[in-house]
């Protein structure tokens, strides 16, 4: 099969997280990432509602919980975390403390908008949580998504349809066929997945894709 | 001499009156203070407006305040979630208000709140459907929607500890909103599984001091919101 | 001697605060407030650089250079005490939490204005510390104070001519020879010290003075 | 491995330039990081901004830094003390300039500095002269002015213990400043008395999270103020 699975997907993200850097992940697939963390790296894993120093979950039997992440599974500590309450954890995020943040999208538009937490409709009931605080507030915005939904539409479009998380807020797209840079140019493609064409990406894609050039880098 | 303690839950929530704003801590249910809210259930006090990160699970704590028809608005982040149904059945039929929120501007309007801050300014939401109809404004060439402080009649708040004081010391990730609602409240009613004498709790770790707090009610064993919906409970 | 020493106004302050209540002490003459907590009474103290239950000065040399109040003089901590940062500190004070704060004045108003930070003089080096949030933040403002300057002048007066702490602030004010209560009809004399006469009060104070009466009462 | 370490005083604040605005913690001598700005009187750059509480005290630490000519502004709530001479004659001589801030709201505007929140409104200095030229407002029949948050170049911090995430607690009433100053400065540089293995700092009493510091000196045993000030020492 061509492209990435979503194992694939989450490791090659994580190998454009630098060293050291302090990291909050969405709910559902972004929570991949915390598996591939390079041999020779260190990441710290915030989560909104109130722990850095975030550790993998617990065995079974032995959650608590009290500990738990940001989607409510059980989670635990590394030595050398800490707790707070809601007002300072978002003094991390929304004060630009946390350097990477990983989510699931909806829709990303070329600019870089983002949709991921609500469909809009009329009887949905709409729930947001800290993803707006997020996309605001942290440095860098990388989101992980299958390529197209389901029935094959593209996610990745010219100007988003549902409701906003932000404006222009994502840098990199990584999906199971490819990793792009929004630029201020338009979409970049970076890397190819193996077997995948740009010709093949372009057609699951309702945005123009620009190829990596020294011009087209932001 | 100073005594926060209140014998019962039930006494603690008794002057809790219809039409009442009500701050209830916990994220899912880490935090929730499950009997405080029962005891507001089986008090009875309708039209109450509640602040909360989410609208419950099954059918107790927050989710049987609000099947029991006693909430008439909710201000949240988060409303719904794998085992909530009663809010979102509630609010299709029209019978409860939703006052939507990003989680970090419900955190910071709370504190703001107990600050004495009536308004800030902040980038979240900014371009989005939820800053409509707020007042915006440029600061440094970046847009910042203007958000106003949030205040409460009572915050009902679980915490782990407590000393006769109210200093407050909390678990893991149970403290979430706990520390801000305890400061934002005419009055604020605290749970804890422990109470302790003055000086147990080192004058360096205390997390929510004294002053933010007016009742203590002892639960040493809290029901665990996650069981009582995994067994089908409903309260009352 | 007529009136009442500084011990005794301290004494008398004190008498007026209800048990149970959270108390900030302002420097100089305030500090002796907390000689004087009624037998049946518990107050808890805060200081404003980050103690909540501040006990009295330790014996000499055991001083911890750490442990100090706002005026910068070693003090200690009660168990039950809590240490915390100065934003939080500042809740406390600017969100309405502290009962009563006690403070000097150079200045007070018929109306409550308290001038107690600076005489304006082009020379001096302005500090206003806490005073402005103590004024706009607690719940009530007492003031201790000598009735007159080192000179005699008055400094209960109809307008402050010093610049101001804060506007309509102060709810009661205690001098070595009289409690005069700030009220909207003005100031009114609830207490006079012992072999102190009403005009003799009067004549040293430069506004009017209104003689208890239910209707005086605010 | 994330190691925030520094080997000594001078390296660590050996990038600041001239010009940087600093924030500097303390309340009086508790918690002044005085080995941290002996360094950058000995690394010597001008036309500071310093922000920090207090002026300093004799001619050592932030005196001596104000003393040395390296600063062209405090921004401060109380710049005199009883041991405090050099900022006053310096800004008598006009040499040196003064923004006074209420405590309360200095506190504040750091705060906001380091949550993203660009400004906010508070009741402290309405109708006083503190007030003047800034923007005023009412909310629900009260008067507030607008305060802008605060944020520096660098921060220099002391607390008590770190580990080599940047961990901090702190002792006492030397807490006052640090907190909220190591989270609203691009480069936060604290001294502590004693480094500590990750996990020996509780998560539960953890006071500076890691994220907000970035490099971390060991001072064994950090030189006291007020005995410096008694003994007529200068620095340098």
């Amino acid at each position: 099969m061509n492209g990435w699975t979503r194992e694939e997907m989450a490791r090659r993200l994580a190998a454009d997280i630098p060293d050291g850097a302090y990291v909050n992940l969405g709910i559902g697939m972004p929570e991949l990432v915390v598996q591939f963390v390079p041999r020779d790296r260190e990441f710290v894993f915030q989560t909104e509602n109130g722990l850095l120093g975030m550790g993998p979950a617990p065995p079974a039997g032995s959650e608590d919980p009290e500990l738990i992440n940001a989607g409510k599974k059980a989670v635990s500590a590394i030595p050398g975390a800490a707790y707070f309450h809601h007002a300072d954890s978002f003094t991390m995020i929304r004060g630009g403390h946390i350097d990477v943040c990983v989510l699931g999208a909806m829709q990303v538009s070329a600019r870089g908008d983002l949709a991921n937490w609500s469909t809009g409709e009329a009887d949905a009931i709409p729930a947001v949580g800290g993803a707006m605080d997020l996309v605001a507030g942290v440095k860098r915005i990388l989101v992980i998504t299958e390529h197209t939904t389901k029935s094959g539409e593209p996610k990745i479009v010219t100007e988003c349809t549902y409701p906003l998380t932000g404006r222009g807020v994502v840098d990199a797209i990584y999906t199971n066929l490819a990793v792009l840079d929004v630029t201020s140019k338009g979409l970049c493609v970076r890397e190819l997945a193996p077997g995948v064409t740009h010709e093949e990406v372009q057609a699951k894609t309702g945005a123009p894709l620009l190829t990596p050039t020294p011009e087209n880098a932001r | 001499m100073i005594d926060k303690r209140v014998g019962c839950a039930a006494s603690a929530v008794a002057d809790i009156r219809d039409g009442a704003t009500i701050m209830i801590g916990g994220f899912g249910e880490a935090g929730s203070p499950i009997e405080l809210i029962h005891a507001l259930v089986d008090a009875g006090p309708r039209h109450l407006t509640v602040i909360s990160n989410n609208t419950g699970s099954g059918r107790v704590g927050l989710a049987a305040l609000i099947a029991n028809g006693q909430v008439r608005k909710m201000i949240c982040s988060y409303p719904r979630s794998a085992n909530s149904m009663v809010f979102p059945e509630l609010h299709r039929r029209g019978e409860i208000a939703l006052e939507l929120v990003p989680q970090g501007t419900l955190a910071e309007r709370i504190r703001c709140g107990g600050a004495g801050i009536p308004a800030f300014y902040t980038a979240t939401a900014v371009g989005t459907i939820l800053a409509q109809g707020k007042e915006s404004r440029r600061f440094d060439d970046a847009e910042y929607v203007m958000e106003r402080g949030l205040r409460a009649d009572f915050s009902l708040v679980k915490a782990d500890r407590a000393d006769r004081y109210g200093n407050l010391v909390y678990r893991c990730t149970a403290r979430n909103f706990g520390p801000i609602m305890c400061t934002a409240a005419d009055t604020t009613i605290v749970q804890v599984r422990e109470l302790v004498p003055p000086g147990a709790i080192d004058p360096e770790v205390v997390v929510t001091p004294g002053v933010f707090v007016d009742r203590v009610v002892v639960v040493p064993h809290p029901q665990q919101e996650s069981v009582l919906v995994k067994e089908g409970r409903r309260y009352p």
